[in-house]
């Protein structure tokens, strides 16, 4: 029976959504359907974890029972290892939460029944991603996807930038869309099979010839624009701004890891060029840039959601840099990564969609003091803020710290400079987001209250639920490491480094013993993790820390009264002298004296980042160039 | 296995990438996307031709001994990616349309509101 | 195109005559695609392009009165319904999804030798003609809600007419 | 500048391709010698025929279609059966973009409009 749950999960959604086509035009009906769909869903993926994640079972299951005949797949698997199941999890987590978040959210917009229609189309077509085993299929599926994710992102008729940005989302997300197929249809010429599996194991017998470079290439690039690593970052800060808040979780902890996975998949198992050096300086790089450059244009915003967008990116750089670095803990890293970004971008993505809900925009320059009429968004977004900025009670830290590790460990065995400049790299990005987050907080949440805001409520019940969930999940993920290494991280690590076992579990036993011998062995899987330092102390100190502050500020407030918000000289000074009810620096000048000293290379970027969507085809070609190149030298 | 559709393949998903880098009208950028298509289904279907092979159906009268098929498999997948690239160049027009509602014009370079 | 009153009396008559020849041939197309090159989603597209030449003969309101929309929506999720039920057969049959459970009736050629692979193809042969028929149907709207909106283009019609 | 690193790009993506298929059309064996099976044979005795030696997917595809599916047409058979899946996720695709077409194209209204008509069901 266990066998037939991961297609189950996938057609549920799919099935979701047919119905909502039929019965969607009630709410009640629409309700129940939506939520018994992503129920379901989520239902069967935790059953899963038992088998798969403690018991180290692999499962296959082949379409249509067409199991291989004299050792060739001839139909379309499903197989589902530890790695699938990690990211299925996550997948209809965020799907579950964001699903109900959107019921209320969605009622800003007509026809809710299209947008749940395409909202279980999207979650759907990423389940059928993560759990399939087939090339084509995964091809397939990444198209009901881009279709869904683009037409969610045009779905806010009121929304004047929706349309364009769906546009340039559909133009570039085709590109890559393009580079996959291609890929795939050379591998087939190649390996004369479509199963991922049985790839595997014949691409180390035929050798890495050039075709299969080119291959390695195209779907490397291919899975990248789905990942929206750095040459096509511009569509997702684009597709972020203009969806609905969420379907900006779903884009961003949903759709960008499909890309993740797609890499992931490509580069362990099928050519497992990740054992190569070269290979995984190339990865590391391309996470490095990644990161940085997001990063800084995220300084540089001025609409709330467009900035979580680079920050998202910015995360996915992170990922990208420590599966790179190709050890145990480095894998380690980015998949708990993995898990914390979707967790803390998506509670961050719900309380800007709580903000648009509430006040009807998201420019930075248009809020503040929102605190005093929303606190528990406020306080939501203060636990995502802390937690994607790397605090020590939350998430953020622990992984980031583990990547840290990595690629230290990563230098000093090797013994290359590059690798310690990688932790370098990572720490002050993760110094910017601490910046950029305190810009936004300073300019939503604190500060003076606009007029215009005065009668502004907070978000309804349904709404917040799905966000305390999240945020409990990421400050639970955050002092419980060891729980979530022992029975997530570490067994899907192992199915990463273990490509035998998937091949053996899709083709036959021995299958891999008979193909596999010459193979370039990947990391060994060990695993010494984060020494000294206890996340359960930290908590403890937080709340220590964070009671004295409440104190204090009781204290101190009985003393001066209610008059927190009076006009005080101090800062007449600053503004040319006159006495304004309150004098806040807006939101886009916290950082005038960086953007000041950087203004050259926030120029080059935001020339390059011009909003025509040629450009970015351009780049995006250039960077398939690049790779090309690079995989022609060093591969 | 044709050489010559290898290389035209090459050329024509070359092509379609030049049009949707340089060309300015949205619609072109369109239409470079389905001269893309046009070579992925080209190569697709080359890789599974054999020289002298007839279509991979079994009907009794036409079938003579000595007969061979050419491979089933990428007919199979070309359908699907054909149905996949029209779905692309219908949703890529109905966005073209509204954004000439939008916009005033088709011109790329106009539509940038998002930047920077 | 422009000529949306549609008083060409020969275009009338010939997609009169036209409009059963296609319908037939695109239901031929779908019910013998197990057996004979075509398929589900070629016959759906002919079938669908019964609404060109409707809106060619009639205009969009003629097309409008004959087709409604919605419920080509409603059959298109219909038709993706009963190809995800026919594909679960295989599981309430003890196999795995996507299973063939019908088969090995009647002699090769017969056209139920191919047991679900033709209810299959009969599913999407529903779900593209309502779907490609509903597409249209859209397009097919924008045009005809234009030209009173925007302003006569001389080049154009007095070439046309 | 952007003119020059495009047409070294376009460039290099066609000097490599046109390499790598070249390499693929001379080095690599076709995905299906076809003159390995007797199609015609296969026909007239389809359970007995012997697919040991396959080269490839194609090859068993095209003895198993007869053999299990009987469907005489092999492509309808592998969109269908082999790899219906695919074509169930080749329909979910029409679906979407035709449910994104509608979305894209339904009358744009103002913020919170569809909230009052909401409350009506």
């Amino acid at each position: 029976m266990i066998q037939h749950f991961p297609i189950l999960s996938i057609m549920v959604l799919f099935l979701g959504a047919f119905l909502v086509v039929l019965v969607g035009r009630s709410r009640i009906a629409r309700t129940a359907v939506v939520s018994a769909a992503v129920l379901t869903s989520f239902a069967l993926m935790v059953a899963l974890i038992k088998p798969v994640m403690i018991d180290g079972q692999i499962i296959s299951y082949w379409m249509g029972n067409w199991a291989p005949v004299s050792g060739y797949a001839i139909g379309i698997g499903i197989e589902v290892d530890a790695l699938s199941l990690f990211f299925g999890l996550l997948v209809s987590l965020a799907v579950m939460l964001s699903g109900f978040y959107s019921f209320k959210y969605i009622t800003q917009d007509d026809s809710p029944d299209l947008f749940f229609t395409l909202y279980l189309m999207l979650a759907g077509g990423v389940m059928g991603i993560v759990l399939s085993g087939d090339l084509f299929n995964i091809f397939v599926m990444l198209e009901v996807m881009t279709f869904a994710a683009v037409a969610l992102t045009a779905f806010r008729s009121w929304n004047p930038n929706a349309r364009e940005a769906a546009f340039k989302y559909l133009v570039v997300g085709s590109l890559g869309s393009t580079f996959v197929l291609l890929g795939t249809a050379l591998v087939y010429g190649q390996c004369h099979t479509l199963n991922l599996a049985q790839i595997s194991g014949l691409l180390s017998v035929n050798g890495i010839n050039p075709t299969m470079t080119f291959a390695f290439a195209l779907l490397f690039t291919g899975f990248g624009v789905k990942a929206f690593m750095t040459p096509f970052h511009p569509i997702a800060a684009d597709a972020h701004a203009a969806a609905p808040s969420s379907v900006s979780v779903l884009i961003s902890g949903v759709f960008t890891k499909t890309g993740v996975y797609g890499i992931i998949r490509v580069s362990y198992f099928l050519f497992k060029s990740m054992g190569m050096s070269s290979m995984q300086t190339g990865l590391v790089f391309i996470g490095c840039v990644s990161m940085f450059v997001c990063v800084t244009m995220a300084l540089n915003q001025h609409d709330f959601k467009r900035l979580l967008a680079f920050h998202s990116i910015s995360q996915i750089g992170y990922i990208l840099t420590s599966l790179g670095l190709c050890s145990a803990i480095g894998i380690a890293g980015g998949l708990y990564h993995a898990i914390n970004h979707t967790l803390f971008k998506g509670l961050l993505f719900l309380t800007a969609g709580a903000v648009l809900y509430a006040t009807g925009t998201t420019k930075l320059e248009k809020l503040g003091g929102l605190a005093r009429r929303m606190p528990q968004t406020a306080a939501l977004f203060m636990v995502g803020a802390f937690s994607i900025s790397g605090i020590p009670p939350f998430n953020g830290f622990v992984s980031k710290w583990m990547i840290y590790q990595a690629a230290y460990e990563k230098a000093a065995e090797t013994g290359s400079i590059g690798y310690a400049f990688v932790t370098v790299i990572a720490v002050v990005t993760s110094v910017l987001t601490l910046a950029s987050f305190v810009k936004v907080g300073q300019s939503v949440f604190f500060g003076e209250l606009p007029v215009e805001l005065e009668n502004v409520k907070e978000t309804p019940l349904s709404m917040r639920i799905p966000m305390w969930i999240m945020a409990a999940l990421c400050l639970l993920t955050g002092v419980l490491p060891g729980l979530m290494q022992q029975y997530i991280i570490n067994p899907a690590v192992r199915a990463t480094l273990d490509y035998k076992g998937y091949i053996d579990a899709m083709m036959g036993e021995g299958y891999a013993a008979a193909h596999l011998a010459d193979t370039v062995p990947l990391a060994e899987a060990k695993y010494t993790f984060a020494g000294a330092w206890n996340p359960a102390f930290w908590l403890v100190l937080f709340v220590i820390v964070l009671l004295g502050v409440t104190v204090a500020m009781m204290i101190g407030k009985s003393g001066r009264g209610a008059a927190t918000a009076i006009a005080d000289d101090k800062h007449d000074t600053f503004f040319g002298g006159e006495k304004n009810t309150f004098s806040q620096v807006g939101g886009g000048d916290l950082f005038w004296g960086f953007k000041y000293n950087f203004r050259r290379y926030l120029n080059v970027m935001g020339n390059a980042h011009s909003g025509v969507v040629n450009d970015y085809v351009t780049w995006g070609v250039i960077d398939l160039a690049l790779i090309i190149v690079y995989c022609f030298i060093f591969m | 296995m044709m050489l010559v559709n290898y290389i035209g393949a090459v050329l024509l998903l070359a092509t379609g990438f030049y049009v949707m880098m340089t060309k300015e009208n949205i619609i072109k950028i369109v239409i470079g996307m389905g001269i893309i298509d046009y070579g992925l289904n080209l190569i697709i279907v080359s890789i599974g031709f054999n020289e002298g092979g007839t279509a991979p159906i079994f009907t009794m009268s036409e079938l003579k001994p000595g007969m061979y098929f050419v491979d089933p498999v990428p007919q199979a997948l070309t359908l699907t990616s054909i149905v996949i690239g029209a779905c692309v160049t219908a949703m890529a027009l109905t966005l073209c349309i509204k954004l000439y509602e939008e916009y005033g014009t088709l011109n790329s370079s106009h539509i940038r509101r998002l930047r920077g | 195109m422009k000529n949306t009153d549609n008083s060409d009396l020969i275009v009338k008559c010939l997609a009169d005559k036209f409009l059963p020849l296609s319908l037939v041939l695109g239901l031929y197309v779908i019910l013998h695609g197990n057996i004979s090159p075509g398929g589900g989603f070629q016959g759906g597209v002919l079938v669908s392009s019964a609404v060109l030449l409707l809106y060619l003969a009639y205009g969009y309101k003629g097309a409008a009165a004959a087709i409604s929309g919605k419920i080509l929506h409603k059959g298109e999720a219909f038709g993706a319904i009963c190809y995800i039920v026919f594909a679960m057969l295989g599981i309430f049959y003890g196999f795995n999804f996507c299973r063939n459970v019908l088969f090995s009736r009647g002699e090769i050629g017969d056209i139920w030798s191919s047991g679900t692979i033709a209810l299959m193809n009969y599913a999407v042969g529903l779900k593209v003609l309502t779907g490609v028929g509903f597409l249209l149907m859209l397009v097919i709207g924008l045009l005809a809600a234009d030209p009173a909106e925007k302003a006569p283009d001389a080049s154009e019609g007095g070439e046309l007419k | 500048m952007k003119r020059t690193l495009l047409v070294v790009a376009l460039l290099i993506f066609m000097s490599a391709g046109i390499f790598s298929v070249t390499y693929m059309y001379k080095n690599i064996p076709i995905t299906y010698d076809g003159s390995n099976t007797d199609v015609y044979e296969l026909a007239h005795n389809p359970t007995d025929y012997d697919t040991s030696d396959a080269d490839g997917v194609a090859s068993i595809i095209v003895k198993e279609n007869l053999d299990k599916t009987r469907a005489t047409n092999n492509v309808t058979a592998i969109v269908f059966d082999f790899r219906g899946y695919d074509t169930l996720g080749e329909s979910f695709i029409l679906l979407t973009a035709i449910t994104g077409a509608l979305v894209v194209l339904r009358k744009s209204k103002k913020r919170g409009e569809g909230a009052a008509k909401n409350e009506e069901h």
